[in-house]
């Protein structure tokens, strides 16, 4: 503590403004950056498509929030939602049949979706928490086995949705009520609803108490392990939630859905401001991070100041600079 | 024409990562077990790689453990495989390489050529005849290798001196959402669009898809490549947006399996050089490019 | 009297200041060579403050350090370190994965040539350890200690760095009276080498034991200052709290007749504990008294399901089986740790967040009611006057005797039936000490029931109906009423005597 | 002490076997696996391609070992390979004119891919230590970074050794003595270097306390940036070697050279049972891990039992299992 305190008061609140408005100070330097490049940049289209679109890394991001509270790690989101993907369009395509190209059918499609991601999380839970198996091997065992069970399904090639339901289902992704379109409007329901799970809840206090200290949350009557299952089946659903609104996008899942989602979610988490090492969470910062992570695609295809070749590296130096903007904050 | 003659043969492909490679992987399966049923005596190890080290390292283990007396190899990539390749061929076995060729001339028996050269002129020239007077046209590209650069160039090359003008170029990563996505912005930058060349049926989709959200389906088509029956059936069907395809067939990995197989069990000389030559498909020859099993 | 040596660390007009608050103002206080100088204050007075500016691990504020009379501004421990000032911290500053010997040398190691030389050291740090009577196995994770085992690696890690200057900030806090006895002949032996000492504790008897001369802080401003063999305890405590302070323990209910509230037979927890069997009537204090080690809190803690254990226990008469602390929790037990910040209190949260995590569902149906947790923050300050520069702060930032304040605030927060209280006047000053034995007489008054596991004797004779003394993980003995006596519960605790053991016996029969 | 013998050893030194012999146990259970499915899998030829190959990870991951014991974790270790290798390819092809196909330009090029992966990790390092930044954040910027300069480097083709040069160079990864394969030899040395140091030396014992308690660290007069910084300039450099083994084998470099062996590595640091919260290392159960790592895929070659779809389940479920072998270990 000690040394912490060390002159603190002037730079401890210094600190904490920026680490609070860190995110936010990037965010708007992008936006004025995407303008200054762009006039369509803040068109009513390109803000729908960049927001639209990250709404499948935010609302798993949000789930990743609270993993990471708890001092978790999940990198099987990605292979997941893929998986989940593929099964809901073999269900869908199989019910069409019967059941006929309607909504119910769908119905049932995001009815299957949603449980089998909560199978999926529970799965992650019950090793890490009754296996005590490190996280991170876990999911990296999972995010395997989920993607390669996709490839399997697809013969190596691609899922595709039955053309006439697909019709149906498009509006899920592409449509909207007034003017909003519909992944908008969810990732924003479930990133509200996350931010006050984690602030105001017990839950979200237990996750918190979690990772800052598991012995004390014992010695609190938290059930520590019951809490961090519920935590990965919360991410598992949350990925199916994101899935639903995935699959009527393309209407196929293949070897390349949900790529590296889980590297995208963790970063986002990160650059909002929790900590990795868990103990502290902040949902509404992954939402800026998720943002920023996808502004700085858009912006780079907006634009040609550099050769395609050095996107990543452009994304990279984007990425370090957001964060340095809420310095102060312990790396590792 | 001995068909009881005893052989193991390698088959090392990249492993189903996109849509194309997806088709490769189902090929190769499916020649195998054919051939499989057909000479019993005939042994096959499939290895897939995710890259171009552990494909070497698949090689190795062929040889370190399999005792293969023949190997049909998809390089990942030409100049990584060039050296091991070599050392196998060195060993005495038979060696087919299929699509792109090795750094080095005269390692292989057999080679089974996908012309990625003539991918891109193809489709250039399409574009050259569709577009008389020019127009502005939009690039996704595929992932950052050898290949990609070979058709790309090659489409520059077919475009060069037409009125054409390429106002965007992305890298797509032969993925639908990385297209799809790339494709949306496109669309908000550019007003005017003529023609997309996707360079890859799996990133028209994509792309279709953007510019069906955007509502601009009539101002624009778009030309993918290597002939997803999807697409294909589109083709047949007169749709506008898809008016042709350049095939780059998967099914190529088959036939040189089929070859190699042949080495063994007939005694016709199987060695020389194969190119399996990239057709533009349009409405009167789609029914002959359309495989219904495939799940490519 | 003969003439002191100059002093060789001095603080003149010393201030210092958290953001707005300042917590030293102006502190003036010598050190000399070979002389133990204790500084004693209430919980917040600024005694651990004052140590860490001493030592370089805080700036001052405002005024000055002086060493052998010379101006020093120590950048940091390190500069403090080399100049031969060295701290043994209130809480613990260990690496819990890291073993004792590695703990004791870090920073400092012993290197041959390139390589550690780690026979070396361990064969050091045993000596060490020898000496302070703590062997333990060198090679374990300082983790797997115990807090009093925790202490003593501690203070070996201070006299390795051979200091000339030597702040120890409440060493004493989590030690048992033999225990501290072998820490006062190492002072007594570093005294007649020479190095000077600073020392506090709450435990104002020890400091007649030890010190020389005594400096008494209250608010952060200095109130008195003289040789030790004028001070009495009871002045000490007057000096301290700033009015008189008489009969510390208050009056002793007597025969207490209530039910059985808590029977335990036959417990046992794997490694510390067997054989256990006792009861609890409701409106009693039960002290478990006993050395480090004897295995107390892993009973209490075998008991509340935060350990493996075996055995039965009934709650009125009806058996219960408690396999976490919710359940325990459930069943009206509470329990008090002993090792305040490792499982009590999440240093990097503020006071709010720590008083309610136990009662948490009290506070929330939905969405948690943090009105409601303020109130109950206002009220947990006034009850147990915890004094924090602000309620926002990190409870890291509390000052130690307030942490335990607030601890057992948590803890009684749940309304519980039974409170356990494991060394519940840790590092707390003799002032509040007072208020906390009053607290826990009331609780015996409402008719709820206290064990207290104490390593204060006094605190035990003083406070308890009856008193159970354990030895090496098994009940020792008990002994009630007038027969509590300091001789008769270490004869047990020795296992000089086993009389009064006889009960557990039979109970086990029993149950 | 009385307590100390009591029972409490029993149940500690039974649960630490367990943990030790983990990695050891789950080997062994491969290698019957491999000699039951193949009697070619225990022959020199096999075993050297195996520990062959997995020098390069196994190189990698020793320094992985150390950073992720100061709490840390480094991403960027497979794209900085790439970018090394392709530096060095492009230094050797441009020096080869001048100095000739000889050891000398070979030599030179070595030692430029030293200095390279020195300042690459010093990179690493700063960031974190002076910009306060998450190492995450920044190895995933750098990471970024890395690989698009190869790609660009290479125009997004492969960056090819000259052959003639390539001939010379060779030996190192083909080559050995006394039946012993040179990478391996190599990686041998770096693994008991690397336990040594983590073991033995001061500073092995810093990082672990950094790791375990950076509070502490700086109270017990540890320069805890100094040491961090370190920590990733040693990764740099083993990278460095790593990669001087590496472009023997291929000869080339490009977008995909050491893709996902951050991945790879960080796996093979936790299946050796050091922890990825920092604090304790264990360099030679790294070593386990990485041949864990190698052996699942060569084991996948030597029949064919499933699908090569099912390749990826396969390893996520072995890699499971590897670490269900050393239960007891805090899950997180
Ligand atoms: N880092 C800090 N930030 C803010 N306030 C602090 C900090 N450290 C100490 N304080 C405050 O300074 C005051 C003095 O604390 P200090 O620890 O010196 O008291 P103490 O005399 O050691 O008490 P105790 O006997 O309980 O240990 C307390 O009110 C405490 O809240
Ligand atoms: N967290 C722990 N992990 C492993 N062993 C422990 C732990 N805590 C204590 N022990 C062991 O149990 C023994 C008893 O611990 P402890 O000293 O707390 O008993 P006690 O009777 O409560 O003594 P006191 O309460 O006076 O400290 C110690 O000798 C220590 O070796
Ligand atoms: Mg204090
Ligand atoms: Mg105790």
């Amino acid at each position: 503590m000690a040394v912490e305190a060390k002159g603190q008061p002037v730079e401890r609140r210094f600190a904490v403004d920026l680490h609070v408005l860190g995110p936010l100070v990037a965010l708007i330097a992008l936006v004025v950056l995407g303008v200054s490049l762009n006039e369509q940049f803040l068109s009513a289209g390109n803000v729908t498509n960049v927001l639209a679109r990250s709404s499948f890394i935010g609302i798993i991001a949000v789930g990743a929030t609270f993993v990471i509270t708890i001092g978790g790690l999940d990198l099987s989101v990605g292979s997941m939602s893929a998986f989940l993907a593929g099964i809901t369009i073999i269900v869908l395509n199989w019910l069409t049949p019967n059941l006929g190209v309607n909504w119910g059918t769908i119905i049932v499609g995001m009815i299957v979706c949603l449980l089998l991601g909560l199978a999926a999380g529970w799965l992650n839970g019950v090793l890490i928490t009754k296996g005590r198996i490190e996280a991170f091997i876990v999911t990296l065992g999972t995010l395997g086995i989920f993607r390669s069970l996709v490839v399997w399904l697809a013969n190596g090639g691609a899922l595709s949705l039955d053309f006439n339901l697909r019709e149906v289902y498009r509006p899920v992704y592409y449509g909207g009520i007034a003017g909003v379109a519909w992944p908008i409007i969810v990732f924003a329901l479930v990133a509200i609803a996350g931010e006050m799970v984690m602030r105001r809840t017990a839950y979200g206090r237990h996750c918190a108490a979690i990772g800052s200290n598991e012995q004390v949350a014992r010695y609190s009557a938290i059930h520590v392990d019951r809490v961090r299952l519920a935590t990965y089946m919360l991410q598992g659903m949350l990925v199916g939630v994101a899935t639903i609104m995935y699959v009527p996008r393309l209407g196929s899942a293949s070897s390349t859905t949900g790529l590296l989602w889980e590297l995208e979610a963790i970063a986002a988490v990160i650059i909002g401001g929790t900590m990795l090492k868990g103990g502290f969470g902040r949902v509404w910062g992954t939402v800026i991070g998720v943002v920023i992570l996808s502004l700085i695609d858009n912006i780079l295809n907006l634009t040609d100041l550099v050769s395609p070749y050095l996107n990543g590296a452009i994304q990279g130096v984007i990425i370090i600079l957001a964060v340095v903007l809420q310095r102060g904050r312990k790396g590792a | 024409q001995d068909s009881n003659a005893k052989a193991t043969i390698g088959v090392s492909i990249p492993s189903a990562t996109h849509g194309w490679t997806g088709g490769i992987n189902f090929h190769a399966q499916q020649a195998i077990d054919s051939l499989k049923k057909q000479y019993p005596n005939l042994n096959f190890v499939l290895a897939t790689a995710g890259d171009p080290g552990k494909q070497v390292s698949d090689i190795e283990d062929m040889m370190a453990t399999r005792n293969i007396d023949a190997l049909v190899i998809l390089p990942f990539e030409s100049d990584p495989l060039t050296g091991p390749v070599k050392r196998v061929a060195d060993a005495g076995k038979f060696v087919t390489v299929v699509d792109r060729g090795l750094s080095q001339p005269g390692i292989q028996d057999l080679y089974v050529a996908g012309d990625n050269t003539a991918f891109g002129k193809v489709a250039g020239e399409y574009f050259k005849k569709k577009l008389p007077d020019g127009g502005k046209i939009v690039v996704l590209r595929g992932l950052p290798t050898t290949i990609d650069n070979e058709r790309v160039d090659a489409f520059k090359k077919a475009i060069d001196g037409s009125k054409i003008d390429i106002e965007g170029i992305e890298f797509g990563n032969w993925n639908r959402d990385k297209a799809f996505e790339v494709m949306q912005d496109f669309l908000s930058k550019y007003p005017k669009i003529d023609a997309v060349w996707a360079s890859d049926d799996d990133m028209a989709l994509g792309v279709i898809e953007a510019i069906k959200q955007a509502g601009r389906e009539k101002e624009m088509w778009v030309l993918g490549g290597a002939g997803m029956k999807q697409m294909i059936k589109r083709v047949e069907n007169g749709d506008t947006m898809v008016p042709a395809d350049v095939t780059y067939p998967p099914s190529m990995i088959a036939t040189a399996i089929r070859l190699t197989a042949d080495h063994f069990v007939t005694d016709a000389p199987m060695v020389g050089r194969f190119i399996i030559d990239s057709v533009l498909v349009t409405k009167d020859n789609a029914k002959e490019h359309y495989y219904p099993d495939s799940p490519f | 009297m003969t003439t002191r040596p100059t002093p060789i660390l001095e603080a003149r007009r010393a201030t210092k200041s958290f953001g707005p608050v300042e917590v030293l103002h102006g502190v003036d206080f010598a050190l000399r060579p070979g002389e133990v100088h204790a500084l004693i204050g209430e919980n917040g007075a600024g005694k651990s403050t004052l140590m860490k500016c001493l030592s370089g691990y805080q700036p001052l504020s405002g005024g000055d350090i002086l060493l052998n009379g010379e101006p020093v501004r120590f950048a940091d421990s390190e500069a403090a370190e080399r100049a031969g000032v060295v701290l043994i911290h209130q809480e613990f500053n260990l690496a819990e994965q890291l073993s004792a010997e590695a703990n004791i040398f870090l920073g400092r190691e012993i290197r041959r040539g390139l390589f550690l030389d780690r026979k070396g050291m361990r064969a050091k740090a045993g000596a060490l350890l020898q000496e302070l009577a703590t062997p333990i196995g060198t090679r374990l994770p300082v983790g797997k200690l115990s807090v009093s085992q925790k202490q003593m690696v501690e203070i070996a890690k201070a006299l390795a760095r051979n200091a000339r200057v030597l702040i120890m900030d409440e060493p004493t806090a989590v030690l048992t009276t033999r225990e501290a006895e072998v820490l006062f002949n190492q002072i007594d032996r570093l005294k007649a080498a020479g190095v000077a000492i600073l020392y506090t504790s709450h435990k104002l008897d020890e400091i007649a034991r030890v010190a020389d001369e005594v400096t008494v802080l209250r608010d952060g401003a200095f109130v008195a200052n003289g040789p030790a063999d004028e001070m009495s305890p009871d002045r000490m405590a007057a000096l301290m709290v700033g009015r008189e302070l008489k009969d510390l323990y208050p009056e002793k209910a007597g025969e207490t007749g209530g039910d059985v509230v808590l029977s335990v037979r036959d417990f046992a927890v794997p490694g510390h504990v067997e054989a256990a069997s006792f009861d609890l009537k409701r409106g009693e204090i039960l002290g478990f008294a006993g050395l480090v080690g004897a295995g107390r809190t892993e009973l209490m803690e075998g008991i509340m399901g935060l350990r493996l254990a075996s055995g039965t226990v009934r709650r009125n008469g009806a058996a219960v089986r408690i396999r976490d602390a919710a359940e325990a929790t459930r069943h009206g037990l509470a329990y008090l740790t002993e090792d305040r910040k490792g499982r009590g209190l999440l240093l990097n949260y503020g006071l709010r967040e720590n008083l309610t995590l136990l009662g948490l569902d009290r506070f929330s149906g939905i969405f948690v009611d943090e009105k409601a947790e303020e109130a109950a923050l206002d009220a947990a300050i006034r009850r147990f006057d915890i004094r924090a520069a602000s309620k926002t702060m990190k409870v890291g930032n509390l000052s130690g005797g307030n942490q335990q304040k607030l601890l057992l605030a948590k803890t009684m927060l749940v309304e519980p039936e039974i409170v356990i209280l494991d060394e519940p006047t840790r590092g707390i000053d003799i002032g509040t000490k007072q208020q906390i034995y009053a607290f826990i007489h009331e609780l015996a008054r409402e008719g709820r029931a206290v064990i207290v596991i104490s390593s204060e004797m006094s605190e035990v004779i003083g406070l308890c109906d009856r008193v159970i003394v354990m030895r090496s993980g098994r009940l020792a003995g008990e002994i009630s009423g007038a027969e509590i006596t300091e001789e008769a519960i270490v004869r047990r605790a020795m296992g000089l005597e086993t009389t009064g053991a006889a009960m557990g016996r039979e109970a086990g029969h029993g149950g």
